[in-house]
């Protein structure tokens, strides 16, 4: 029982450094794509992880917990989907490294007229 | 400059107050007197498992009452003061994202039983009326963006409110005929202690404000979403 | 053990959160922040499950359930704003 | 060292955010600046009454599980303040609105969102 | 059709249900069947998305396997991620691309882009009709239309089975 | 007895139920609305009448089946119900007013008004500080929610202002209590109070931030523009509630939060409040927007009663009395003068002049606006009595004089604006809508003010009580005004005859208040019949007149000084309304009122003064006064602004020359005695003869003569025959003024003599010269001439005063020329009886100018067919001029007994005089009336049948002669020979007349208006700024505090 | 924590972006109801995050779209 607790300790401390990854990651990341996928992919698990964990720690709580993964796991892709589509569409500028941008050569005549945010 | 002074003066002053209020505090060693009486005869009296529960809904009814009177008093303001005469012709909007759309058909049955879990267990865990509700309002909101081509009708959302609400006043009024006064809960009986049917009249009576805060707070936002064509 | 590990966990989640408020500080555009807003209810969510372990109470879960469904909404409420189809 | 304890921590932070809040009231000339510091006001105050019920080492106050019913006096904090704050932030919520909606009219007719413009009435 | 969707919706709600009240008592049980049914009635205009969901035994052991698969991705992606953040260098390479998707089935397009956000370095931007347009870190290879579509492929073969 | 909660579940229900009904224009909800309101009523009138029937413990509401200091209870005792009972009635009221704009906005609207009333009886009825807060916030949510029916961009800004105040305020409320709860262990306010006696420091501020939150729902000056601004933008249906019902449920809210801080919080209310009474109101005096003023005017009345709950502790029993008073009129005059701005739906005070056209309407407004400022038979009247009493015997005399200063700028506000009401022209095709809805709850709250009077009069101690009947009869009047005005006339003339017999046993043995009440009650008489020559109803006159002639009667009447202050306020009321009748008076009444006012607050403070002490409050008392040197100027000056001694006379010429030509001798002849008799009161209780050296006589026996020189050389210069006439009556007052000062057995009955005099020739000249008027339409003497022929009757009316005026033997006036001589002789004031003697010469030339301009010389053209005065001014006439004749010829009738009555009197034993038959001695010679008028008479027949003789020769010229002028004059009127009649004179004596008076209190006038000009720029208008002033107010008080 | 919660009243009182402003003062809503876990008190912690936190936000977020709308049209 004990070694199942600190593997569900563990697995929280793994958890914890993912999102520390995710931080590091939207503070690095040249432009705002490239923020959310480290954001959201890495809090994502991270966040799963640390669920999961204090879930084997607590047995009882698991099915709760588990209920709540599920939930991250749907909303959490589809909100940084939404956004990272937002901010195409408001024209963020992608950064300089980037190497081509199909949707905007799809779908550019239909935005060309809309303005970018402030 | 001299503006900015002066105000800072003011807030100088301002802190100066506050100061005072917190060299008063030094921590707490128990709980004092009302507290007490909540956390022991409450728990006989009432039944409630969350103490904050059965301040708030039954010691401190006549408060609820008015906090859920000032939230209606507000949508009725809102409907007051948007009210259009003309009808209002859709903006062009981008179309929101399949993905969207999908996923919040998926969450929405899922948010709205969350939202009902929390009122109608707000004498047991943590949560009620309000909390339930604003869950309610936000999965009316997700409704709202995903689903731009159906209306949520206002008249529906106005029932609930009224029905809710007089629900609220009645079941008040229950409490001077069947228990000891206005709101008390002893109406129903109290029923096993940490059970969901348990507390009297808790259960009810925060489902009634679950609905009507959460009625409430849709007709707040869809007041602010609909009109989109502002009188001149 | 295992209360050690969870703390050391904690002050993670603490850091990321300096640096989270630091990419809000700087950031460029306003979906930067809302990232960083994202991110932080996000890591919330994991914090208060681990609080609720420091606490032994399960009923913190319920928090960060609700906390789960009003950050998905608020930022689908953002990003649509921001794309001008609100 | 006790001023390092979670309480006064945030009744610390509570006060200064209520400063903050005031300051921005009385000095932003935006009226969204305005009511975006009388939520920050709110939240203070709301930080505040709180920890003013909060006891050390204590926990919720609900009964189930670690909570007894038979000693709940002696585990639990303050369940009263909690109450308070609790119906403060659903009127805070409600008058938020209020504010915006009359921000909104006031822009319609208007077209300004600078409180120095509405100055029509006076003496 | 309908009563599919809404069967499942019904299951769904009061299984979440039993779950969130974590406990087995008569009342719960028939307040969560009561809720399910009458929540489940309500959304059931919208329940189409429900009713794409197969029983069949395939589709049981798939989503085994997909679970498996999405899981491992998942990892990967994270350390990947973890990779390029860490290293100083930043050594990124992003673009966004263009991927076709054969699934008509809206669960699983929702699937198939959440699983494709969550891997490695991609996520979905928009998807207009049955192209998805993916941001990807990092671009491996010359064919990228090719790399799209084997990021697609990988989760849709599996979900194809699931849901169509 | 129905429990007051069900006010909170009906009204709320209701509320809910009313939010299903969507369809437009369905009447019903209205109606339903009006039931549901009219159920509060109910409950709470009933509570109010059981307490009062039987004063029995409060009755406690308990919830949730706990006992309070654990759960929120409600309580209704006599002061809830009372409250409450004036909430609900206001509600009810209120709606019925608001019925058609609640129908335009919407049902949503219906159910914020029912919220605000619920909310508004729970503040008032909660024993709990959260709860209080809650409800507060429901109120004023309901509240911003109706300020922007007008849907302009001003009601928008006005409500958002009030919001952000509201919610800055709310929030030191929750700081304040949170911290309450922490240190207190209580949230119920009765528990709080029972169980903290001494304040911790942490305690004092959590107290500090609760009160002065509760304080600043009061819109304490100066940081209420939020307040302001909110009465000049919202609806003034909304603005009623406002002022009359959310003040009533937060003024309750500081009364009982009060008792947390203590007597040290008693004192800052008072503070708070006499600043908010003072500085509003003079921030008020140029305000020009009618809403915006009449929100300056509440939040002064609001102040008062902050202070009065101060005062608390001074006023011990009376305290439920005095607030009662205070409260009920603020309430009900501030609704009425709401909804009547809201019937009239213009900014502008001056467009106010529409209510011309609605003389019931005017009449309220004129009801609300005395209601408000205090005057007898209304409440606040008697609340302000007592009040000033009790500070008095408490030694605070200067709060005492703030609160009237205060009430005298309010005075100066409202009384211009009844003004403009009264008199401007309303604009070119300005109306009133008459709507039922709107006009009912006007009316109504004009009869509550009518039984609140009644009621007032009822509970205040059984010794204030005084004689209603004259008040009654006014009322009387006022319900039959609608008959004709012959009618009303000869029902009023009744009336006084009948008191006259009815309180001639009562004063009979009194001499000296015999002879005012004859020349009070008999010149009444008189001068109602020229009232007969008045066709049609002549809305409004005889109520007033006779409220003039009650209060007057009542002067001499009254045992004790509250009685005598009342009767001295009536009159003054009374008379303000004949004066302002005029065509052009409404300047001259406005100053007549202002100084009447602040004459009235003189003698108010000095009777305070005087009283301080005291358990009666009987005339005698006066003279046992602590302060008896300030008590008595004050008094003295107060009575002067009546006389209009030099210096306060500005008001008089004016306003008798511009009053009706059968007003003008009401008001000079009669109600100019009115002052006199003050100062004799006044003068008997400084001790009579003992007090002769008094520096006070001295001063006034200076201020007399002066008066005389001052009042008879401007009176040479006037080319009008009234305002002639008005400042002969300043010089004449100042002999009365001067006689009467000399403080000796004959100067007071020389003064005694010209005040018969002066009563029977002023009034038979005024009554001349109006019939004259009415004739030639015009006062400019150099427009008639000529007018013997047409008119004799009225030239030896004229004849026979001007000479008891100028005091030519035989008439009257000689006689009291002789004994004022001897006065003076006796007195030794010779430099001044120089003085006066100087005076009594110039008095030739305006009598001359007077007889010669009007009556002698040729006739004008336009004057030729003009027809002698009307019969009924003559009659008054011919009775006068037997008057004078019977007194010239027995002057002893009535000065032996009263010389009798002073000398048999402890005030003045050395009597000089003796009298043998109709001849007076003194050690100086002897005078008999009827032996002069044989010789004087016969003397006066040759040189008439002389001056017969020579007028023959004399030729026509023409009048308008201006063949010899070097310049071609532009206004050929200019050089008619009465024209400029005295101009050697001016050149010679003209310096004095220079309107050194007027211009001092011009300067005094514009002064005060620039001041509270540049002061109310402090009222930016920037929301911004006024949450400044908030906080600022704060961290000041709090500063003050420490 | 209660640092960070300061740093953003001041980026929520003088940032030039309104949406930014409004952000930030949802975060600190955040921050409190963390807060309010560690004080015991899970209530106010859900309702904070609920109301506070989430509605407010997406109130001021329909107003300011409505303000832009307003804007467009003119």
């Amino acid at each position: 029982m004990e070694y199942l607790k600190i593997t569900g300790a563990v697995i929280t401390l793994i958890g914890a450094i993912f999102i520390l990854f995710a931080s590091i990651g939207i503070l690095r990341m040249p432009d705002v794509y490239n923020r959310i996928q480290a954001g959201t992919k890495a809090s994502t698990l991270g966040s799963i992880l640390g669920l999961f964990g204090i879930g084997l720690i607590h047995p009882d709580w698991m099915l709760k917990l588990l209920l709540l993964i599920m939930f991250v796991l749907i909303s959490n892709p589809v909100s940084s989907h939404v956004l990272g589509r937002a901010a195409h569409y408001i024209k963020v500028p992608l950064s300089d490294l980037t190497l081509l941008d199909k949707l905007e050569e799809d779908t550019g005549s239909e935005t060309a007229e809309k303005e970018g945010d402030k | 400059m001299i503006r900015n002074s002066i105000l800072l003066l003011i807030i100088a002053g301002l802190a100066f107050i506050f100061y005072h209020e917190l060299s008063a505090y030094h921590g707490n060693d128990g709980l004092n007197e009302t507290a007490n009486y909540y956390a022991t005869k409450g728990l006989s009296e009432v039944g409630a498992a969350n103490l904050v529960t059965s301040v708030v809904v039954t010691y401190r009814g006549l408060d609820t009452l008015g906090e859920v009177t000032i939230l209606f008093l507000t949508a009725a303001i809102l409907a007051l003061m948007f009210k259009t005469s003309h009808s209002q012709k859709e903006t062009q909007k981008r179309i929101t994202s399949e993905l969207l759309i999908t996923a919040s058909n998926v969450l929405l049955p899922v948010i709205f039983l969350v939202g009902i879990y929390i009122f109608i267990n707000g004498h047991l865990t943590p949560g009620g009326g309000f909390q339930g509700g604003a869950v309610l309002a936000s999965a009316m909101v997700l409704m709202l963006l995903s689903i731009s081509g159906r209306k949520i009708k206002h008249a529906v959302l106005d029932f609930i409110e009224a029905i809710s609400g007089i629900a609220f006043v009645l079941l008040g009024i229950l409490g001077i005929f069947l228990a000891g006064g206005f709101l008390d809960n002893s109406i129903f009986s109290l029923g096993t202690f940490g059970e969901l049917f348990s507390a009297g009249a808790i259960p009810v009576i925060y489902s009634f404000i679950g609905l009507k805060v959460g009625a409430e707070l849709s007709n707040i936002i869809l007041v602010l979403n609909q009109t989109q064509n502002v009188e001149k | 053990m295992v209360n050690l590990i969870l703390t050391i966990a904690l002050l993670l989640i603490g850091l990321s959160f300096i640096l989270v408020v630091i990419r809000f500080i700087i950031g460029e555009t306003v979906i930067d922040r809302v990232v960083a807003l994202d991110l932080l209810t996000v890591s919330s969510i994991g914090l208060i499950v681990m609080l609720a372990h420091f606490f032994g109470r399960a009923i913190y879960i319920d928090v960060s359930l609700v906390y789960g469904i009003l950050s998905f909404i608020g930022v689908i409420v953002i990003a649509k704003y921001l794309e001008k189809s609100l | 060292m006790k001023y390092f304890s979670v309480e006064y921590i945030s009744i610390f932070a509570g006060f200064i955010l209520l400063l903050i809040g005031l300051w921005g009231i009385i000095s932003q000339k935006n009226i969204l600046k305005i009511i975006i510091s009388f939520s920050i006001i709110d939240t203070s105050i709301h930080l505040i009454l709180v920890s003013v019920g909060y006891i050390k080492n204590r926990t919720a106050p609900i009964i189930d599980g670690p909570v007894t019913r038979a000693d709940a006096a002696q585990q639990v904090t303050d369940p009263v303040p909690q109450a308070l704050v609790l119906t403060a932030i659903v009127i805070g919520v409600g008058i938020t609105a209020l504010m915006l909606s009359y921000a909104l009219k006031l822009y319609e007719k208007n077209k300004s969102l600078e409180i120095d413009k509405y100055k029509s009435l006076k003496w | 059709m309908k009563i599919k969707g809404i069967a499942v919706i019904f299951i769904l709600l009061l299984s979440t249900w039993l779950v969130l009240n974590h406990s087995l008592q008569l009342p719960i049980i028939l307040i969560g069947v009561g809720l399910a049914a009458f929540l489940s009635l309500i959304m059931c205009d919208k329940c189409s998305v429900f009713n794409e969901i197969k029983f069949t035994p395939k589709a049981f052991l798939y989503t085994f396997l997909y679970i498996g698969v999405f899981i491992f991705e998942l990892f990967k992606s994270n350390i990947d991620i973890a990779r390029r953040v860490l290293s100083p260098k930043l050594p990124i390479n992003p673009g966004i691309v263009k991927a076709e998707t054969i699934l008509q089935s809206q669960m699983g397009r929702l699937i198939l882009a959440n699983s494709i956000t969550l891997t490695p370095g991609t996520f979905t931007i928009d998807i207009i009709g049955n192209t998805l347009y993916i941001h990807c870190v990092n671009i491996e290879g010359d064919d990228m239309e090719q790399y799209a579509q084997n990021i697609v492929r990988k989760f849709e073969k599996y979900l194809e089975v699931l849901y169509g | 007895m129905v429990s007051p909660i069900y006010i909170i579940a009906v009204l709320l229900g209701i509320a809910f139920l009313l939010g299903l009904f969507k369809q437009p224009g369905a009447n019903f909800v209205r109606f339903a609305a009006v039931i549901t309101l009219a159920f509060p009523v109910f409950v709470s009138v009933g509570w109010l009448i059981h307490f009062i029937i039987d004063p029995a413990e409060p009755f406690m509401v308990y919830t949730a089946g706990a006992l309070p200091p654990f759960s929120i209870n409600l309580k209704m005792g006599l002061e809830e119900a009372f409250m409450t009972s004036a909430v609900n009635v206001l509600g009810f009221f209120g709606f019925i007013y608001l019925y058609k704009t609640l129908k335009a906005q919407g049902e949503k609207a219906v159910v914020l008004f029912l919220v605000l009333i619920m909310g508004l009886n729970v503040v008032i009825m909660t024993r709990d500080i959260f709860n209080l807060f809650v409800f507060l916030e429901i109120s004023s949510i309901a509240l911003i929610g109706m300020i922007f029916f007008k849907r302009d961009l001003n009601s928008f800004s006005a409500g958002f202002k009030y919001l952000i105040a509201v919610t800055v305020i709310s929030s030191f409320l929750l700081i304040g209590i949170g911290f309450i709860y922490y240190l207190g262990g209580t949230l119920n306010i009765d528990d709080f109070i029972a169980n903290n006696n001494g304040l911790t420091r942490g305690l004092s501020t959590a107290v500090f931030l609760v009160l002065i939150a509760v304080l600043l729902e009061l819109k304490p000056f100066p940081a209420n523009g939020w307040a302001l601004d909110v009465y000049q933008a919202a609806h003034p249906g909304i603005n009623a509630i406002i002022s009359a019902g959310t003040a009533t449920a937060a003024l309750f809210a500081v009364y009982k939060l009060l008792p947390f801080g203590g007597d040290l919080w008693l004192n800052i209310a008072v503070i708070i409040g006499l600043i908010t009474f003072l500085g509003s109101n003079f921030l008020g005096i140029s305000q020009k927007n009618a809403n915006r003023l009449l929100g300056y005017s509440s939040i002064g009345q609001i102040g008062l009663l902050l202070a009065v709950m101060g005062f608390s502790k001074h006023l011990g029993e009376h305290f439920q009395m005095v607030f009662f008073a205070l409260f009920i009129s603020h309430f009900l005059a501030k609704a009425g003068l709401f909804w009547l701005s809201g019937l009239i739906a213009k900014d502008e005070i001056k467009d106010w002049a529409v209510l011309r056209k609605k003389p019931h309407l005017l009449f309220l407004f004129g009801l609300f606006v005395f209601t408000l400022i205090g005057f007898p038979p209304f409440p606040s009247f008697y609340g302000k009595w007592q009040l000033v009493m009790d500070l008095a015997s408490n030694y605070n005399y200067w709060w005492i004089g703030l609160i009237l200063l205060g009430s005298i700028f309010e005075g100066v506000y409202l009384f211009r604006w009844l003004g403009y009401a009264m008199k401007l022209e309303p604009e070119e095709g300005s109306s009133i809508k008459l709507d039922w809805e709107k006009i009912i709850p006007i009316a109504v709250f004009g009869l509550l003010i009518f039984l609140a009077s009644y009621f007032t009069n009822e509970i205040f101690p059984s010794n204030f009580n005084i004689n209603l009947i004259p008040v009654y009869f006014v009322l009387f009047l006022f319900v039959i005004d609608f008959l004709p005005a012959y009618i009303k006339n000869t029902i009023a003339i009744a009336g006084m005859g009948f008191y006259a017999y009815y309180i001639y046993p009562d004063i009979e043995q009194d001499t000296l208040r015999l002879v005012f009440a004859g020349i009070f009650l008999l010149g009444g008489i008189l001068t109602m019949f020229a009232g007969y020559s008045v066709k049609g109803r002549r809305p409004g006159f005889f109520p007033f007149a006779i409220m003039m002639y009650a209060g007057l009667i009542g002067l001499v009447e009254a045992e004790n000084l509250f009685q005598f202050f009342f009767a001295w306020e009536l009159m003054t009321l009374g008379s303000y309304i004949l004066i302002i009748r005029g065509k052009k008076s409404i300047l001259h009444a406005y100053n007549y009122m202002l100084f009447s006012l602040g004459g009235a607050y003189m003698i108010f403070m000095g009777i305070a003064l005087a009283y301080n002490g005291h358990t009666s409050i009987s005339l005698e008392m006066l003279q046992t006064a602590s302060f008896p040197g300030w008590a008595y100027t004050l008094l003295a000056l107060g009575f002067l602004t009546k006389t209009a001694a030099l210096g306060f006379h500005i008001w008089l010429p004016g306003a008798h020359a511009e009053a009706e030509s059968d007003v003008s001798p009401m008001v000079s002849g009669i109600l100019l005695k009115g002052g006199v008799f003050g100062l004799l009161v006044l003068f008997m209780a400084m001790g009579g003869e003992q007090a002769g050296e008094h520096p006070l006589l001295y001063a006034l026996g200076w201020l007399g003569a002066i008066t005389a020189l001052g009042g008879n050389l401007m009176a040479v210069f006037q080319e009008d025959a009234k305002r002639l006439l008005a400042y002969s009556s300043v010089g004449n007052l100042g002999y009365i003024l001067f006689a009467f000062a000399f403080m000796t057995n004959i100067g007071w009955l020389t003064g005694l003599t010209y005040s018969i005099n002066h009563f029977l020739f002023k009034t038979l000249l005024f009554l001349a010269i109006g019939g004259v008027v009415w004739r030639v339409k015009t006062h400019n003497m150099y427009e008639m001439g000529g007018l013997i022929k047409r008119m004799p009757w009225s030239f030896i009316a004229v004849l026979i005063g001007i000479i008891t005026l100028a005091g030519i033997p035989p008439l009257s006036g000689y006689a009291g020329k002789w004994l004022f001589y001897n006065a003076v002789i006796t007195k030794g004031w010779y430099f001044q009886g120089a003085i006066v003697f100087f005076a009594g010469t110039i008095a030739f030339l305006y009598c001359f100018k007077l007889i010669y301009s009007i009556f002698l010389g040729q006739p004008k053209d336009k004057f030729r067919k003009v027809k002698e005065a009307p019969i009924w001014y003559l009659i008054p006439q011919f009775i006068l001029m037997i008057g004078i004749m019977v007194f010239s010829a027995r002057p002893d009738l009535i000065l032996k007994p009263i010389g009798d009555l002073l000398s048999q009197s402890a005030y003045f034993p050395t009597d000089p005089l003796s009298w043998e038959n109709v001849t007076a001695s003194t050690n100086l010679g002897y005078w008999s009336g009827y032996k002069i008028m044989l010789v004087i008479g016969g003397m006066f027949v040759v040189l008439l049948a002389w001056l017969m003789i020579m007028s023959r020769k004399a030729k026509n010229v023409k009048q308008f002669n201006i063949v010899y002028a070097g310049e071609r004059p532009f206004t050929p009127e200019t050089t008619h020979y009465s024209h400029n009649m005295f101009a050697p004179f001016n050149k010679a004596l003209g310096f004095l007349t220079t309107p050194v008076v007027t211009d001092f209190w011009n300067g005094v006038n514009d002064t005060s208006h620039a001041f509270a000009d540049s002061f109310r720029k402090i009222y930016t208008g920037n929301g911004q700024t006024y949450i400044a002033h908030i906080l600022a107010y704060i961290v000041i008080v709090y500063l003050i505090l420490l | 924590m209660a640092l960070i919660m300061i740093v953003m009243a001041f980026i929520a009182i003088y940032h030039k972006s309104l949406q930014v402003a409004v952000i930030a003062s949802g975060i600190i809503s955040l921050f409190a109801s963390v807060i309010y876990i560690f004080l015991a008190a899970p209530d106010v912690a859900i309702t904070e995050a609920s109301i506070g936190s989430a509605l407010t936000v997406v109130i001021f977020f329909y107003v300011l779209n409505k303000i832009r709308r307003i804007d467009d049209k003119k």
